[in-house]
């Protein structure tokens, strides 16, 4: 078991799907010799050659449809764009084909793709690259929006995305790609596709979130004992739509309150459909109104006042003590 | 020479065999057999014929909105005509005739256009795409076919098409550009039918042709009669050759007509005059293509005749298998089906909705 | 006073806007000669001429991207999208520009543009031509979007959204357009953008809807009344996004129970936003879980199966007696 | 004639003046002044210190990411040298030199780049838009600006930039399609710089030249040497009283060459060789100008180091004054304003939570 950062782990699935399974095909900008912006895919065209390895030229949407395409023939190509930014060129091939393809010729034909994507603040980036927009493909039937929180769940989920026989939508918090080091196991790894996941136990809030944001509600639990006692349970979505809510309800039936956590901006966001669940199954545990802590509905503003838009440790322990507190 | 003219490498070629007469240019006929003449013009026939039932159809509300295809027969069958099975089609929506030549059963085009889903499904041997509506998007799964069969070392090749509203789109810009980044075996074949809904081709474009987008990515252009079959099936055997053996892609514009509405729910008469379809009527590539098979003497009139009989045989059992189908089809439950390989537990939970749902209304209408 | 369609009050507004200022101009495919595949545009082509009743190539994302331009120009372009199932092509224009281009120049520039599209089921159309997808919109901040629910708040609304400074997605439900008459006044007329209506008062129960259904969910207030006698306030959203909540914690606050109606998909959806505004506002108030009928998380079925998708009187009393023995 | 090539109308033109040691082909030779002149030359100059500055600055972690610029300043300046202060700029992201011409202070991208949206907001009379980020999206805002000039009956021309990568996307397409259509007064400059981040331009298209796209959209298309300045103002120059005559749109691709990263962030040794950026470097278009003007008599040695010096003072005040400037900023509340003209309540609800927000910072900063 090596330690490795979550881009390393990303590097890990892909480099062991490929061996396994010719019918996987990187394709994408600049991931060839350059090794993708973010280092993602670095090494993967020496092994696996410019064929397996494919620099496109600048079209995003046309990354998404020529997978689309090759999807059909009976690849499993694996797109990167670059930023989740730029994937809003290739919404009309997702939602139109990709996600319809299985459906449209009553399962004969079946579109097995990942689109990976970084999203998400935090790197001091320029104008589109800290976007947090996952609620628009959560949306759309068809497809799956998968978000792993760290480097081994990152590397377990993208290689059960890989072998998902439906398009999957992978995004990457980049403010995690190399924030800290996981133990990931040699051996492949996998990890069900659309089941949420309890991180911390606890009896008297429950904190839901995905991606970046499950370190801050990790670090918020820990305040939240130490400060004030409370036990706090942690639930890491990994998977946010289809969304299964049977673990979320069972952990507020139990605790009563809970705060939902994201950086997307708060309205018609991913929070609200977490809040709905709840309301609609757990509605007679609840002890107080679920909270929601989250981007704000603006654009996220330029890095210098970046911090104050992303949620933290100290918005969600006061969301918490509010909470508590009804 | 610091101030030149660049010469653009790649050909850009006009082409046309058969004349509105049905003349033809001797030393550009393609060599084909009799059988395979008279396969071209059965094609052309049944595409013409069932179009016009579908129609008469619609008219009797039947069945729903539809895009008629009357006039761009030769544009379709002349291209697919190239195609092997293994071969890959990626149409648009207007590609009946050439659907039906792909094998596509006629009644599922009735069924699909009444609102069924199932109408969608293609034979288990097929390869083919179904139609995809939003306009020039295919081109860019034909690109990913093609480089599929490509990588795979296969000899396939893929074929797709689109009109000449499409070529504005930037998914056919895309398409094309990466068909020639990779060379691709591609062949897109636009079917120029000079209409875009109501907008006319001179506004869609500046440029005097479409074949000569070619020249954006690098690949030959040609532009052919696309209502002479002979022409469109011969610029397409070159384009399939090139395209088969390593040659990369080629993009043909069929200069033909879209001689009725857009679909069942436009109204030709607010953009166009009669004279323009009149015109274009003397164009039709099924008479142009009976008169060089008379002459010929590939077939007599009785031939004709019963091919045309055959023809509308075929038609009236696809509309009684249809017709029959659709007792049977339409479970509302069935919408759940086939969206996810499998059922995510949040769409079982809605199909329980929907299936007290349907008791419910049950309920109503019985005791209603 | 006239009798109005939907088509007719939408194209009084274009006409009467254009006529008062030149710098209303109209843009899509087939809206001239044609007058739009629904004839909304009908007539404006003779009466403006082609200069500003402007047909153009088929390229939605070129569409939207001019009209961005034009309206940082200093006209006021008012786009057709010929069916909202082919507005995707234009997300990334939307977001990455008409939405950011005020706040990118820190109120320097503006972009007062209007995206009409016809959304949403009911006319036994083909594939792509029935969704309702106005989240993907309403989850985008700095735009705003507008629904309509009938004749006469639509003249109203869309001479509203012409005017107004910022860039407005106007969706119309195409099952509405003539399905029904309304007296639609010759005097100019306008809706503040941003304000829900109570469109019937009630005390036992609120029901939440938009654009096309409102009517389905009026119906549903009738038989509860004369079934049940129970009195029900029904809620015209008119303005999807910026969500403006007060009206609803009203009216919750005092009947303490309500269904959020809409045709897109249930998750994610915009039902979610608002059961999560009335969690948060009137919780205490609640007597029973907010309720949601909506479309399934499916593609919407091509059209012999379509009116087991979309929501409608029967679904909705349902859901209303359930939420009631709550 | 059946089978016959097709000539395409619009001319596809090579134009180079200044060779790489700064030889003139005299009679190209543009008329310009000598202010004329040693305005294009500080222009070129201002651009490229400020660009090393910046990636000082960068690199002391003094301002964030930014893409520089250097080895471009020929085909930006000398591209928007034609245009007149009512006439519109469309940047992308790489047009700092062209940016500070067009009279963009130069503390706005020292602002801009440290992460304050105040570094976009441009001087009340400009008309030009801020930099566009999205590959190739700012073309039809430029083809949008373009109809309104044209609707409005003005003479203003619009010129929009983007990259050899940018020629990919659809929207360049769909752009300068439109352009054609409506026979628009916009000037499209590519800056051909043979690299999108770590793509060639041969794997970004199967054509020899970028400019040989005009002939997919009608237009007349010319490749000019983007390293000469007077080459490029003259291509300009052309399509620049072309546009404004009513002549509709030109597509200029100059060839030219990124010498420095993508951006800061990028590390060019992963996908390219030190000989072809020492190549490049030795056709770099602002000694090569210089050695002209020192020729021609325009300027002397002593001159063109006293604009070297005005140019560093001019660099150096704007650094002070940026860094002074954004002691000033920061307050988080601003993120609140110019979302919408006038703030929906849902906002004000939110502004008020960050208000606690930053409340509870500063409390936690001041008592931990
Ligand atoms: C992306 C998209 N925009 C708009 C439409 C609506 N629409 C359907 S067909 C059509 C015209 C297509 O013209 P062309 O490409 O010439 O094909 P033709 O209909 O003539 O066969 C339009 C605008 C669509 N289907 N897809
Ligand atoms: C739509 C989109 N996709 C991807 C990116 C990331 N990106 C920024 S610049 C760039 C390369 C641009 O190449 P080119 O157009 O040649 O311009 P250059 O950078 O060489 O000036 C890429 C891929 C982006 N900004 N926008
Ligand atoms: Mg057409
Ligand atoms: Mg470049």
């Amino acid at each position: 078991m090596a330690k490795m950062t979550m881009v390393q782990a990303i590097n890990l699935a892909l480099q062991q799907e490929m061996t396994k399974d010719d019918r996987v095909v990187l394709l994408g900008e600049d991931i060839g010799r350059d090794g993708g912006v973010f280092r993602v895919t670095d090494g993967l065209i020496d092994r696996f050659g410019p064929q397996r390895v494919v620099d496109t030229p600048l079209a995003e949407s046309a990354i998404v449809g020529m997978a689309i395409g090759m999807a059909v023939y009976g690849l499993h190509p694996v797109c990167e764009i670059q930023f989740s930014g730029f994937a809003y060129h290739t919404f009309h091939q997702l939602e139109s084909h990709a996600a319809r393809l299985r459906w449209r010729s009553q399962g004969r034909l079946s579109v097995p793709m990942v689109m990976r994507a970084p999203y998400g603040g935090g790197v001091r980036a320029l104008e589109h690259h800290s976007e947090s927009r996952e609620a628009y493909w959560a949306h759309t039937p068809g497809l799956k929006t998968v978000i792993p929180s760290g480097p081994r769940n990152a590397r377990a989920l993208l290689a059960a995305a890989i072998r998902d026989p439906d398009p999957v939508i992978f995004y990457e918090a980049k403010g995690l790609y190399r924030a800290f080091r996981e133990e990931v196991p040699e051996e492949e790894e996998t990890l069900p596709i659309g089941r949420p996941q309890i991180v911390r136990e606890g009896t008297d809030l429950t904190l839901i979130a995905y991606g970046a944001m499950v370190r801050p509600a990790m670090e918020a639990a820990d305040l939240l004992q130490t400060e004030d006692g409370v036990e706090t349970e942690v639930i890491d979505l990994l998977t946010l739509s289809p969304l299964d809510e049977a673990l979320l309800l069972q952990s507020v039936t139990k605790t009563g309150r809970a705060v939902v956590i994201h950086e997307a901006p708060r309205s018609f966001g991913p929070g609200a459909e977490i809040v709905s669940r709840l309301m609609e199954g757990a509605f007679y545990h609840l002890e107080a109104p679920i909270a929601r802590v989250t981007g704000y509905d603006l654009i996220i503003p330029l890095f210098s006042r970046e911090r104050w838009y992303l949620p933290n440790a100290r918005r969600i322990v006061d969301a918490a003590r509010r909470t508590l507190s009804l | 020479m610091p101030r030149h003219d660049i010469e653009v490498a790649d050909r850009l070629e006009y082409l046309s065999i058969l004349d509105e007469d049905g003349r033809l240019d001797q030393p550009l006929e393609p060599q084909l057999s009799d059988d395979e003449l008279k396969a071209l013009y059965r094609a052309m026939l049944l595409g013409r014929r069932f179009d016009e039932r579908m129609l008469d159809l619609q008219r009797q509300g039947r069945i729903g909105t539809f895009p008629p295809i009357k006039g761009q027969e030769a544009s379709q069958i002349g291209a697919v005509f190239n195609l092997r099975p293994e071969d890959w089609f990626v149409p648009a929506f207007r590609e009946t005739a050439a659907e039906i030549w792909r094998g596509r059963p006629l009644d599922s085009f009735l069924l699909y256009f009444n609102g069924y889903n199932e109408g969608a499904i293609l034979p288990d041997h097929h390869k083919d795409l179904p139609i995809a509506i939003p306009v020039g998007s295919q081109v860019l799964h034909a690109a990913g076919l093609a480089w599929a069969a490509s990588y795979r070392r296969t000899d396939e090749v893929v074929m797709t098409f689109f009109g000449d509203g499409a070529t504005s789109q930037g998914d056919f810009h895309e398409g094309l550009n990466m068909a020639a980044v990779y060379q691709l075996p591609l062949i897109a074949v636009c079917q120029n039918n000079q209409w875009a809904i109501s907008v006319p081709v001179e506004k869609q474009t500046h440029t005097p042709t479409l074949a000569q987008k070619a020249h954006a990515y690098g690949m030959p252009g040609i532009r052919v009669d696309g209502n002479d079959v002979l022409a469109v099936y011969a610029a397409a055997k070159e384009a399939v050759e090139r395209a088969r053996s390593g040659g990369g892609p080629t993009l043909i514009e069929c200069v033909t007509y879209r001689l009725m509405m857009h679909t069942t729910a436009d109204d030709p008469r607010r953009y166009r005059s009669e004279e323009e379809v009149d015109q274009w009527q003397r164009r039709d590539p099924i008479p142009r293509f009976a008169k060089y098979l008379l002459g010929k003497g590939t077939v007599g009139e009785a031939l004709l005749e019963d091919i045309g009989n055959q023809v509308m045989q075929e038609i009236q059992a696809a509309v009684e298998r249809a017709e029959e189908r659709m007792k049977e089809l339409g479970d509302p439950l069935d919408m759940f089906d086939h969206l996810y390989a499998e059922m995510p537990s949040s769409l079982r939970t809605q199909r329980s909705e929907l299936e007290r749902d349907v008791a419910a209304g049950d309920k109503e209408v019985s005791h209603g």
